[in-house]
C-alpha cells in the first residue's frame, strides 16, 4: 500500500512548508553577494517574473496578512503610509514614506502622529485615494471576520481594545481623524517612538469603502500599487498580477516594478522548486521564490558550483532562536541551573542541525546581531563553540546536583522547524557532556505552541524563537520581557514570566524616544541587563539563502525583511 | 440486471451511514485534537478580546453537538453567511466555511477535485494498461524466463518507495535530459495537450508501483484459472495458448483486479499527496494536510467525507462491474 | 486401418505408474468401454489419447495413434488439428467443464473457429445448429445464456454439441454421466446412442458403471491397476467374464431387481415427522425444498429414502438429525417433540474428505461424542474408541493416525465409528456410499447392515442409486421436488410402483445385460426436453 | 461487498487435505527463492535483536554526535569520499549530526521489524475475530461489523493516525502505539478473508458432525474452524509484514512514528530525501535496507503462500500445456 507514504511524505513536505514560511520572515544577501547575483547589464522594464513557493499567498486581504514591513508579494498591490527602504542591507532597515509624504510627524510626547498623503494617488480603478480609505482600512482589520493582524494597533490605539470593526460597529474608531481628504491622525493611549515602523505594515493600505467585499475582499483586493489582481485562484494558490495603469513612479520612490507581469505559483515540495531555479529552464529561468531557502543539501551542492553559486542571494532578518526556562518549574528556578546550561550548550553542534555555519550564526545576544536592532556583543555565560562543561559541571555543583541532574526538553515534532527535533537531540547529545541528562518531550506541532505559550502549561525548559515585526528592539525585546505582556489567560509570549519594574521602566522610558538610532543603543543595553538573568540561552541567528532564476536581475535585499525584494527585482 | 434499484439503494443507504459515521468521528477526533482554532485562525498574537470575537464568529463557544447538528442543517438545506458587508448563500449541500479562509469548503473541494481526478484516473489507465499486461504476459510465459524476469521487475517496483521513484524520474527527465518541463497542473479544460505531458510523471510515479501489484495479483489469479477444469476443456479441444491465456484465464482473472483497482482509486483520491506534493500538484491530499496542520475543522470534515464517498462509490461500481461480467453474482 | 491403435502405452507421474503397458484398437465407428475402480487409469488412457499429458512432467511410453496421427509424434499444430477435429471429448462434471463466463453457444463457436475458417456468424450458427441437434429447446436463444443458467442434463449435452461441432471420428467420454441423476444418465446415454448410429463416429467410454458400459458399448475392456484385466465384446465380459476381478466388480454391483432378505422391524417408533417443511431465501428467492414430509423410523428398521438431485432427501435428513431446524411441522424422537441435535441420533455423511477435520487425528474425531458427554479419563476414551476402531474393520492403531491417511472406504468407517460412539439408536445415512467404488459400497453396505442387526439400530438411508437403497431398506420413501411421491415396503414399490416417476425412475436404471438394456432404450422415447 | 469478491482457499475442503507442518515445511523447501528470502530475513531479524552487539563492535552507537566529521560551511555534508565512511564509522556518518550511519541503519532494523511485526499480530488478532463473527453471527451482526470496515477502509490514514496520537497520552511508548496505529487501519482484508473462509468450513460436513456429537459453538469454532483458518489467514500475513514495513516508514516519515532520537529507516528517508545529490548514501542506506526487507519478505510470503495453497502447490500440474510447471 503505497498511499500511506504518500500521506507520510505530504505530511513531511506541509511541514517543511511551514518552516519556509517561517523563513520568509528571514534574511537577504549582503551587498558583494546581491552584485553577484544581480549581474552586470542594468535592469530594464517588461517581462514575466514567477514565483515559484511552497506555501500559497494565502487571505490576500491588507487587513488580514501579518507582514513585516507590509510584505513582500502584498507590497505590489497594496502601498502603505510608510514602507521599507528597498536597498542591500542595513541601509534597506530603515522606514521610508509611502503613501504619505513624510514618516509622520509626532506630537504630545509621541502620542499622536500626523500623516498627508502625497498628491495623485489613484486605485487601480483610477479613482483617488483618500485618509478616509485608510482609516477604514485600518477599521476593518478589527473585525472577527477579518483576524489576523498585527496586535499593536488594537494595543496602541486610544479605545481600541475592543473594537469589533465597522461592519459590527459603524461608529468607527474614533483614534483616528481624518480631517481632510490628505491628512490622517493617530491618537494612542501611550508614546510610541516607533509608531512609523508599525504604518509599513498592510493594515495601513488604503480600502474604498465601497469596494469592500468583507470576507471575500481576498478575491480581488483593490490595488494601490503597481500591480493589480487578475485572478487568485483557490485562496493564493495561483495568484496573477499585472501592471497597475493608474500607479505612477512618480509618487512611489521604493518600487522599481520592472515586470509588466507577476505569475506567483504555489504548492511546491521545496526541494523541487530549488532544483528548478537551479536548472532555470523556461520560465523558470526569470523566477524567483519568496518563502524557499536553500536547505543544508542544496547548499553542500551549491557551493560546489560556482555559476550556481553566483545566484545565490544572502539575507538576514531580525531572528533569534534560543532555549526558554520557565522559572516557575524547578529545577530552572535556581539561576544556577540555567546558567548551568548556558555554558553547557554545544552551539556548532546546534548550528550544523540547523544546517550548518552558512546558514546560521552563533548567537550570545537576544537582539539579533544588527544594528537597526541596536545589536551590543556580548556573552555572559561564554560557552566556546562547543560548550564549557566543566564550568557547567562546577555551577550544577554548587546548586546542588553534584552527580548531574535529568530534565526534560520540550519540542516541537515538525521536521526542519527550528524548534525540530534534530535541535533538541543536538542539545541533549551536548548538555551529556555536563553530566546533564535530557529526556525529549516531542509535540505535535500545534500541542507544542498551545503549551508554550499557556501560562498554566508552559513547560520549564523548551526550544524557541522570535522574529521581529520591524526592524528595532522593541518588537523583539517588548512582547518576551515586558512584565505588563504576561498574559494569563492567552497567548503569552513572556515565557519567563520576567516582571521587574526596572525593566518595565526602561521600556517606556525608550518608547518615548522618537530618534530611533538613540533609541537602538538602549535597546542594546537592556538586552544585556535582561541576559544577565540567563532566562533564555541564545542558540543561533538564521542566515538566508535562495536561488534565484538565471535571467533575474537587480537581486536587492535587505537587514529588514532578508529576502530579496520582489519590487525591485527585473527579468531583462 | 435485476433488482439492481434494490441494489443501488441499499448501497446508498449503506454509503449514507458510512459517511455520517465518519463524519461524527472526525468531529470527535478534531475535537481532542490540541490546537486552539480560534488562536490559530486569529493568529499567534492575537489578545484574548479578539480571539474570543474570533472564537465567536465561528461559533466555537456552542457544544460539539450543537455545532456537528449545524453542520448536518448546512448538508441538508444549505445556509446563509455573512462576509461582513453582504449575507451570502451556500446551497445545500454545504458542507460550511473554511475557519481560516471563510470560502465554501464545497468550493474549495470543487476547486482540488478536477486535480485529483486527472492525477489518480490517468495514472490507473496506466497502471491497468502496464499492470495487467505484465501478468498477463508472465501468465502466458508462465516458467519460462520471460517470466522469471517479470516477476523480477515487478518485485522491484512493489519494494520501492514511490516517493523515491518521483523524486529519479524527476531528477532525471527534467533535470538531467530535459525531456519535460517540471510538472505543474494544467486544467484539462486549458490545454488538454499541456495537461498530458505535465501529468506524464506524476502520472507514473503513481502508476509504477501500483502497476507492480497489478502484475502479481493478475498473473497469480490468472495461474489459479488456468488450473480449473474447463480451461482443461478447451485445452482438449484444441484450441491455442493465446486464446485460452488471452481470453478464458484472464476473464477469470478481472474479478480480483477489479475490486483491488476499485479500493485503489477511492483510497488514492485523498492519499496521493506524496505525488502532488512532490509535483506541486494542488490535489485534495495536499488541502487535506495543510487543513489538519491549521485545525480547519470544517475542511478536515469536508475531505474526508469526499474520500470517503470516493472509496465507498468505487467499491459499489466495482460490485456492478463483478456483477455484469459474471451473471451468476447477485447484487446484495 | 483402425480409428484408434494403442500399443504398449505407459504412463508414469514422478514415481507411480498410472498405466502399465496397456495395448488396445477400435474400429471406426465402433464403441469401447473402458472399465474399472478409481485409480485403475481408466481416465489416464483417455486424456493420453488426446496427447494431453505434454508439458505436464508426465512420462509417456509406447504409441498412441488416433484418426492416423501419431500422438506420442505430432507437432503442437497436429495435436491442436486432431484434437477436437478429429477426436472430442466429452468430461465428466459438465459445469466445471464450461467457461463460467462465455455464452455457451460462443464457447462452441469459438471452438469450431479453431479447426475451419468460418467465419463468426457461421460459427455461431454452427453452434445452434448442434445444440439444437442434441435436443436442446429453443436453441438459438439458449445458446446465449451461460452454463449456470442451464440444467446438469442441458450441460452436459451443450459439452456433447461442442464435442459434435467439428463432426469428429472419435467421441472419448470420460465418466459422462456420473454427475447426473439416472433418469438423466439415460436419456444422455440415449443421445450418443442415436448420435452414433447417424454420424457413425467412433466411441471411447470411460466409466466406473457396469450397467452404463452395458447400456453403451459393443466392447468391453476391464482394467485394473493400468493393467488389462479383461477384453472382449460386452456380452461376453459381462455375461460370462473369466477373471476373478471382473467377476468380482459384477457381484458388488447392487441389482435394482433384487429383493433383499426380509428383517422383521418392531412395532416400536424410534423417530417420527409429522408435515415437515423447509424454506430457503427470502422474499422473491424463498423456494420449499422440503414440503409437508411426514414418515416414521420403526427400531431396528431401515427406512430408505430415494430421490434425484434437489428432490429435498438431503435437507430431510439434515432436519431428523436436527442439524437444520424445520421451518414447519416436527420431528418427534421417543415420542417427545425435539429441537437441536440429539446425541441417540446421528449420521454417517456422504464426503468421506470433508466428514473429518484433517487437522485431527481419526481417534480423537471419534473420541468427541465420549468427550463431549463429560468422559474424561483418557484410559477408558481410547479404550472405547480403539474396540469401535475394531467394530468398523479398522485398527486400535489407527486412533493416532490422520484421515489422509486412509482411503475413501476406511474413512467411512471412521464416520460410521464416529455416530457410534455416542450409542446412537437411530443413525441417518446421508449418501453414505455414492462417492465409494462398487467393491467398497458393497463392503461398507454390508457392515451397517451388521451393526444393525446387533444393536437393532434404526437406519435412514438416504440415497440417489435405487439399487443400493433396494439393497438395504425395508421400506423406501421416493421423494420427488419436497415431497414424497411414493412409500412402502421396499420390495412393493420396486416390484410394482404406483407412481408414474417411480416408474420413470426404475425405468431409467441401467440394466447389466445389454439385450435387456436395448429394449429398455427402445421403451422410453427420448423425451424433447430434460 | 458480493461475497465473490472474496476468493479463499480452505486446504482443509481440499482434496489434498494437509497433515500441516510437515507437508508445509516440505513445500517450502522446494522453492529456492523463498529459502533465500528466508535466510535473509532471518539475517535481518538477527541483526535487529543483536544491534547493541554490532554497534559495540563497530565501538559506536547511533546517538552520538560528531560536529567534527561533518563540513559546517557545506550545510554539514560528510567530510570524506562515501559519506564519510572510514574505520571507525562503517557506513560514514549521516549529514548536518555526524551520528553513525551504521549504527542507526541497525537499531532501525529493530522499529522496523519490530513494529511490523506487532501491527501484523493486532491485525491477525482484530480480523479473525471480527470475521469469525462475522460469519457466525446473524444478518444484523455481520452487516453491522462490514460496515464498520467500510467505515476503517474510508478513512485516511493520516487522520487515524492523528486522531490517534491526540488522545493517547504522550508517555506511552511510541513503537507500541504506532504498531496498533497500523494495525488499527489493516485488518479489514483479514476480516473479509476470515469471513469467508469460515462460511466454507461451516458448511463441511466435520463441523456437523461436531455439532451433533454435542459440543457448544464456542469449542466448535475453538476446535473446528480456527485450526481451518490458520492456513488463509498466515498466508495473508505474511504478505501484510512487508506492507506494514512500508506503513511504519511512511508514519515516521509523516513524523507520527517513533520519536527521536530513537532512529527508524522511515524517519532517516525522510531526513535524507533531500540529500540525494548531495550526500547519496545518506538515502541510498535506508533505500537499500527497506527495498531488501520489503523484498524478501514479499518473496517469502509468496513462498508461504505456494507452501500452504494446495491449488497452486498441486492442481497446477495437470494439463497447463507448458513444461517446467510442475515446480510451480
Amino acid at each position: 500500500m503505497r498511499h500511506p507514504s504518500d500521506i507520510a511524505r505530504r505530511a513531511a513536505a506541509a511541514s517543511v512548508g511551514l518552516v519556509l514560511a517561517a523563513g520568509a520572515a528571514a534574511c537577504g544577501p549582503k551587498d558583494n553577494d546581491a552584485k553577484g547575483s544581480a549581474g552586470d547589464s542594468a535592469p530594464h522594464k517588461g517581462g514575466t517574473l514567477t514565483v515559484l513557493n511552497s506555501e500559497p499567498q494565502t487571505d490576500f486581504d491588507p487587513a488580514r496578512l501579518y507582514t513585516s514591513g507590509g510584505g513582500n508579494v502584498p507590497s505590489l498591490v497594496f502601498r502603505t503610509l510608510t514602507t521599507r527602504n528597498r536597498e542591500n542591507g542595513a541601509a534597506g532597515a530603515k522606514v521610508v514614506p509611502d503613501l504619505a509624504t513624510d514618516t509622520g510627524r509626532p506630537s504630545e510626547n509621541a502620542t499622536v502622529w500626523t500623516y498627508t498623503l502625497k498628491k495623485g494617488l489613484k486605485y487601480e480603478d483610477g479613482t483617488a485615494i483618500t485618509s478616509a480609505d485608510i482609516k477604514y482600512g485600518i477599521e476593518r482589520s478589527f473585525a472577527p471576520e477579518l483576524s489576523g493582524g498585527a496586535p499593536y494597533l488594537r494595543d496602541w490605539l486610544v479605545g481600541a481594545a475592543d473594537y469589533q470593526g465597522p461592519y459590527k460597529d459603524k461608529k468607527g474608531l474614533s483614534a483616528i481623524e481624518t480631517p481632510d481628504s490628505r491628512t490622517i491622525v493617530f491618537h494612542l493611549n501611550k508614546p510610541e517612538g516607533e509608531f512609523p515602523y508599525l504604518a509599513t505594515q498592510t493594515q495601513f493600505t488604503p480600502v474604498p469603502k465601497a469596494k469592500d467585499t468583507g470576507t471575500k475582499y481576498a478575491q480581488h483586493p483593490v490595488s494601490s500599487g503597481p500591480y493589480k489582481v487578475v485572478s487568485n485562484d483557490n485562496d493564493g494558490e495561483h495568484l496573477v498580477l499585472v501592471r497597475n495603469t493608474y500607479w505612477s513612479a512618480a509618487t512611489d520612490a521604493e518600487r522599481k516594478a520592472y515586470p509588466d507581469k507577476v505569475d506567483v505559483r504555489s504548492g511546491l515540495d521545496s526541494s523541487v522548486i530549488n532544483q528548478r531555479l537551479s536548472a532555470s529552464q523556461g520560465a523558470d529561468a526569470t523566477a524567483v521564490t519568496t518563502d524557499t531557502n536553500l536547505g543544508p543539501a542544496e547548499l553542500a551542492k551549491v557551493t560546489g558550483d560556482k555559476e550556481l553559486a553566483a545566484r545565490v542571494g544572502t539575507g538576514h532578518f531580525g531572528y533569534t532562536n534560543y532555549i526558554a526556562f520557565n522559572p516557575k518549574v524547578k529545577p530552572f528556578d535556581n539561576a544556577k541551573v540555567r546558567q548551568a546550561i548556558s555554558y553547557a550548550v554545544d552551539r556548532s553542534s546546534v548550528i550544523n542541525a540547523a544546517g550548518g555555519s552558512a546558514l546560521a550564526e552563533a548567537a550570545t545576544t537576544f537582539l539579533p546581531n544588527q544594528k537597526s536592532f541596536g545589536y551590543t556583543p556580548y556573552d555572559l555565560f561564554p560557552a566556546g563553540r562547543t560548550g564549557n562543561a566543566a564550568k557547567a559541571k562546577e555551577l550544577l555543583a554548587e546548586a546542588g546536583y553534584k552527580n548531574g541532574l535529568t530534565v526534560t526538553l520540550t519540542h516541537s515534532n515538525s521536521k526542519g522547524f527550528e524548534t525540530s527535533p534534530e535541535i533538541a537531540t543536538a542539545l541533549q547529545d551536548a548538555l551529556k557532556k555536563a553530566g546533564i541528562t535530557v529526556k525529549l518531550q516531542g509535540l505535535e506541532d500545534n500541542d507544542y505552541r498551545d503549551k508554550i505559550h499557556s501560562v498554566k502549561t508552559e513547560p520549564g525548559f523548551f526550544l524557541a524563537h522570535w522574529g521581529a515585526d520591524w526592524p528595532s528592539g522593541g518588537p523583539f525585546l517588548a512582547p518576551i520581557f515586558d512584565g505588563r505582556q504576561i498574559v494569563k489567560d492567552g497567548a503569552n509570549f513572556n515565557n519567563g514570566l520576567l516582571d521587574d519594574k526596572s525593566v518595565n521602566a526602561e521600556i517606556d522610558a525608550i518608547n518615548k524616544l522618537t530618534d530611533l538610532d538613540a533609541a537602538a543603543k538602549r535597546w542594546g543595553a537592556l538586552d544585556e541587563k535582561i541576559g544577565a538573568r540567563a532566562l533564555t540561552v541564545p542558540l543561533f541567528h538564521p542566515v538566508y539563502k535562495r536561488l534565484v532564476g538565471k535571467d533575474i536581475r537587480n537581486v536587492v535585499i535587505s537587514d529588514w525583511t532578508g529576502v530579496l525584494d520582489i519590487s525591485q527585482v527585473a527579468v531583462k | 440486471m435485476t433488482g439492481f434499484t434494490g441494489f443501488a439503494l441499499r448501497r446508498a443507504v449503506g454509503a449514507i451511514v458510512t459517511l455520517l459515521a465518519i463524519s461524527v468521528i472526525v468531529y470527535v477526533v478534531f475535537y481532542a485534537t490540541p490546537g486552539d482554532v480560534a488562536q490559530i485562525t486569529c493568529g499567534p498574537r492575537c489578545s484574548p478580546a479578539q480571539v474570543h470575537q474570533v472564537a465567536q464568529q465561528l461559533k466555537l463557544d456552542d457544544p460539539l453537538y450543537v455545532r456537528y447538528w449545524h453542520f448536518l442543517q448546512g448538508v441538508v438545506a444549505g445556509q446563509d453567511y455573512s462576509t461582513g458587508t453582504s449575507v451570502e448563500r451556500c446551497s445545500a449541500p454545504c458542507l460550511g466555511l473554511s475557519y481560516r479562509s471563510d470560502r465554501q469548503v464545497m468550493q474549495i473541494i470543487l476547486g482540488k477535485l478536477p486535480v485529483s481526478l486527472s492525477l489518480v484516473l490517468g495514472a490507473m489507465v496506466l497502471w491497468l494498461l502496464l499492470g495487467v499486461g505484465t501478468g498477463v504476459l508472465s501468465a502466458w510465459r508462465r516458467g519460462r524466463l520471460t517470466e522469471r524476469a517479470l516477476t523480477g521487475v515487478t518485485l522491484a517496483g512493489v519494494a520501492t518507495p514511490s516517493f523515491v521513484i518521483g523524486l529519479v524520474l524527476m531528477i532525471v527527465v527534467c533535470g538531467q535530459l530535459e525531456l519535460l518541463p517540471f510538472p505543474e497542473y494544467v486544467p484539462l479544460s486549458a490545454d488538454p495537450e499541456q495537461w498530458m505531458w505535465n501529468l506524464l510523471l506524476p502520472w507514473l510515479t503513481l502508476a509504477l508501483g501500483e502497476a507492480a501489484y497489478f502484475a502479481r495479483l493478475t498473473r497469480a489469479s490468472m495461474l489459479e484459472t488456468l488450473a480449473e477444469d474447463h480451461i482443461r476443456t478447451f485445452r482438449a479441444y484444441g484450441v491455442g495458448e493465446r486464446s485460452i491465456v488471452g481470453r478464458h484465464a484472464l476473464r477469470g482473472a478481472l474479478a480480483p483486479i477489479i475490486a483491488l483497482n476499485a479500493n485503489d482509486v477511492g483510497a488514492m483520491v485523498g492519499g496521493a499527496v506524496l505525488t502532488e506534493t512532490l509535483f506541486g500538484l494542488p490535489g485534495i491530499g495536499q488541502e487535506l494536510v495543510h487543513a489538519v496542520n491549521v485545525v480547519d475543522l470544517p475542511v478536515v470534515v469536508g475531505m474526508v467525507l469526499v474520500i470517503g464517498f470516493f472509496v465507498v462509490l468505487a467499491n459499489a461500481v466495482a460490485d456492478v462491474l463483478y456483477a455484469v461480467a459474471d451473471r451468476r453474482v447477485v447484487l446484495t | 486401418m483402425s480409428l484408434v491403435r494403442v500399443t504398449d502405452l505407459t504412463v508414469e507421474f514422478g514415481g507411480l505408474t498410472a498405466v502399465d503397458g496397456l495395448s488396445f484398437e477400435l474400429a471406426p465407428g465402433a464403441a469401447l468401454a473402458l472399465v474399472g475402480e478409481s485409480g485403475s487409469g481408466k481416465s489416464t488412457v483417455a486424456s493420453a489419447l488426446l496427447g494431453l499429458h505434454r508439458g505436464t512432467g508426465a512420462r509417456v511410453g509406447g504409441s498412441v495413434e488416433v484418426a492416423g496421427t501419431d500422438v506420442q509424434r505430432a507437432s503442437e499444430d497436429e495435436l491442436r488439428r486432431l484434437r477436437g477435429g478429429k477426436a472430442a471429448m466429452v468430461f465428466q462434471d459438465p459445469l466445471s467443464s464450461l467457461d463460467p463466463y462465455y455464452a455457451v453457444g460462443d464457447q462452441i463457436a469459438e471452438v469450431y473457429r479453431v479447426h475451419t475458417r468460418a467465419s463468426r456468424r457461421a460459427a455461431r450458427a454452427r453452434a445452434v445448429e448442434v445444440l439444437d441437434r442434441v435436443g436442446i429447446p429453443d436453441a438459438p436463444r439458449r445458446a446465449r445464456s451461460r452454463p449456470h443458467e442451464f440444467s446438469g442434463g442441458m450441460r452436459q449435452r451443450a459439452l456433447i454439441a461442442m464435442a459434435l461441432a467439428c463432426e469428429p471420428d472419435l467421441l472419448i467420454a470420460d465418466e459422462p454421466t456420473t454427475a447426473l441423476d439416472v433418469t438423466v444418465q439415460a436419456q444422455i446415454l440415449d443421445l450418443l446412442h442415436t448420435l452414433r448410429a447417424e454420424t457413425g463416429m467412433g466411441l471411447l467410454l470411460v466409466t466406473h458403471d457396469v450397467g452404463v458400459a452395458a447400456e453403451s458399448v459393443g466392447e468391453v475392456l476391464v482394467m485394473r491397476h493400468g493393467r488389462v484385466v479383461e477384453h472382449g465384446p460386452v456380452g461376453a465380459v459381462l455375461g460370462s467374464p473369466t477373471q476373478a476381478y471382473t467377476r468380482e466388480l459384477l457381484d458388488a454391483v447392487p441389482r435394482v431387481d433384487a429383493p433383499r432378505a426380509p428383517s422383521q422391524p418392531s412395532e416400536e417408533i424410534v423417530l417420527e415427522a409429522t408435515g415437515l417443511r423447509r424454506e430457503f431465501g427470502r422474499g422473491k428467492r424463498a423456494f420449499a425444498a422440503v414440503d409437508d414430509v411426514s414418515l416414521r423410523v420403526h427400531r431396528g428398521e431401515t427406512l430408505g429414502i430415494v430421490g434425484e438431485s434437489g428432490s429435498g432427501k438431503t435437507t430431510l435428513g439434515r432436519m431428523l438429525v436436527g442439524l437444520l431446524e424445520p421451518t414447519a411441522g416436527q420431528v418427534r424422537y421417543d415420542g417427545h417433540a425435539r429441537v437441536g441435535v440429539n446425541r441417540a441420533v446421528q449420521m454417517v455423511f456422504q464426503d468421506p474428505v470433508s466428514s473429518l477435520n484433517p487437522r485431527r487425528s481419526v481417534g480423537e474425531s471419534i473420541a468427541d461424542p465420549l468427550r463431549a458427554r463429560g468422559e474424561r479419563d483418557e484410559q477408558r476414551i481410547r479404550g472405547r474408541v480403539t474396540e469401535l476402531l475394531e467394530r468398523v474393520g479398522l485398527e486400535g492403531a489407527h486412533y493416532d493416525r490422520y484421515p489422509h491417511e486412509f482411503s475413501g472406504g476406511q474413512r467411512q468407517r471412521v464416520g460410521i465409528a464416529r455416530a457410534l460412539a455416542a450409542d446412537p439408536r437411530v443413525i441417518v445415512c446421508d449418501e453414505p456410499v455414492s462417492a465409494l467404488d462398487v467393491t467398497t459400497q458393497a463392503q461398507v453396505v454390508a457392515l451397517l447392515a451388521e451393526l444393525q442387526r446387533e444393536l437393532g439400530l434404526a437406519l435412514v438411508f438416504v440415497a440417489h442409486d435405487l439399487a443400493v437403497v433396494r439393497r438395504v431398506s425395508d421400506r423406501v420413501a421416493v421423494m420427488r421436488q419436497g415431497r414424497i411421491v411414493e412409500s412402502g415396503p421396499a420390495d412393493e414399490v420396486y416390484d410394482n410402483p404406483q407412481a408414474l416417476y417411480t416408474k420413470q425412475l426404475l425405468a431409467a436404471v441401467p440394466a447389466l445385460d445389454p439385450e435387456v438394456a436395448a429394449r429398455r432404450r427402445t421403451a422410453r422415447r427420448e423425451p424433447a426436453a430434460l | 461487498m458480493s461475497e465473490a469478491l472474496v476468493a479463499v482457499e480452505v486446504p482443509g475442503a481440499s482434496a489434498s487435505g494437509t497433515s500441516g507442518a510437515r507437508q508445509f515445511r516440505r513445500r517450502l523447501r522446494a522453492q529456492r527463492a523463498a529459502l533465500v528470502a528466508a535466510a535473509v530475513v532471518a539475517l535481518l531479524a538477527l541483526i535487529a535483536v543483536a544491534a547493541p552487539l554490532l554497534t559495540a563492535i563497530e565501538g559506536q552507537d547511533p546517538t552520538t554526535y560528531h560536529p567534527s566529521l561533518v563540513d559546517s560551511a557545506r550545510g554539514g555534508v560528510p567530510i570524506g569520499s562515501f559519506g564519510g565512511a572510514s574505520a571507525e564509522h562503517w557506513l560514514g556518518v549521516e549529514p548536518q549530526t555526524g551520528r553513525d550511519l551504521f549504527a542507526r541503519l541497525v537499531y532501525g532494523a529493530r522499529v522496523s521489524l519490530g513494529v511490523a511485526l506487532g501491527a501484523t499480530a493486532v491485525q491477525i488478532l482484530l480480523g479473525v475475530v471480527v470475521g469469525i463473527t462475522a460469519a457466525l453471527g446473524n444478518r444484523w451482526v455481520d452487516q453491522l461489523l462490514s460496515r464498520i470496515s467500510d467505515i476503517i477502509v474510508a478513512m485516511p490514514l493520516m487522520i487515524m493516525a492523528l486522531a490517534l496520537l491526540a488522545v493517547v497520552p504522550g508517555s506511552f511508548p511510541r513503537p507500541v502505539l504506532v504498531a496498533l496505529i497500523i494495525g488499527f487501519v489493516a485488518w479489514g482484508t483479514i476480516a473479509k478473508i476470515t469471513r469467508a473462509a469460515t462460511l466454507t468450513l461451516k458448511q463441511l460436513d466435520y463441523v456437523a458432525a461436531a455439532r451433533l456429537s454435542g459440543w457448544s459453538t464456542l469449542r466448535i469454532a475453538r476446535r473446528e474452524l480456527l485450526p481451518g483458518l490458520a492456513a488463509p489467514v498466515i498466508t495473508y500475513a505474511a504478505l501484510m509484514v512487508p506492507v506494514n514495513i512500508g506503513i511504519e516508514a511512511s508514519l515516521s516519515f509523516l513524523g507520527v512514528g517513533v520519536k527521536p532520537p530513537t532512529p527508524s529507516w522511515g524517519q532517516m528517508l525522510s531526513s535524507a530525501d533531500v540529500w540525494y545529490q548531495a550526500a547519496p548514501q545518506y538515502l541510498l542506506l535506508p533505500a537499500g535496507a527497506l527495498f531488501v526487507t520489503v523484498l524478501a519478505l514479499t518473496v517469502l510470503g509468496d513462498g508461504v503462500r505456494t507452501a500452504l495453497d494446495p491449488r497452486t502447490a498441486s492442481r497446477l500440474r495437470v494439463g497447463t500445456g507448458h513444461k517446467g510447471e510442475a515446480k510451480a
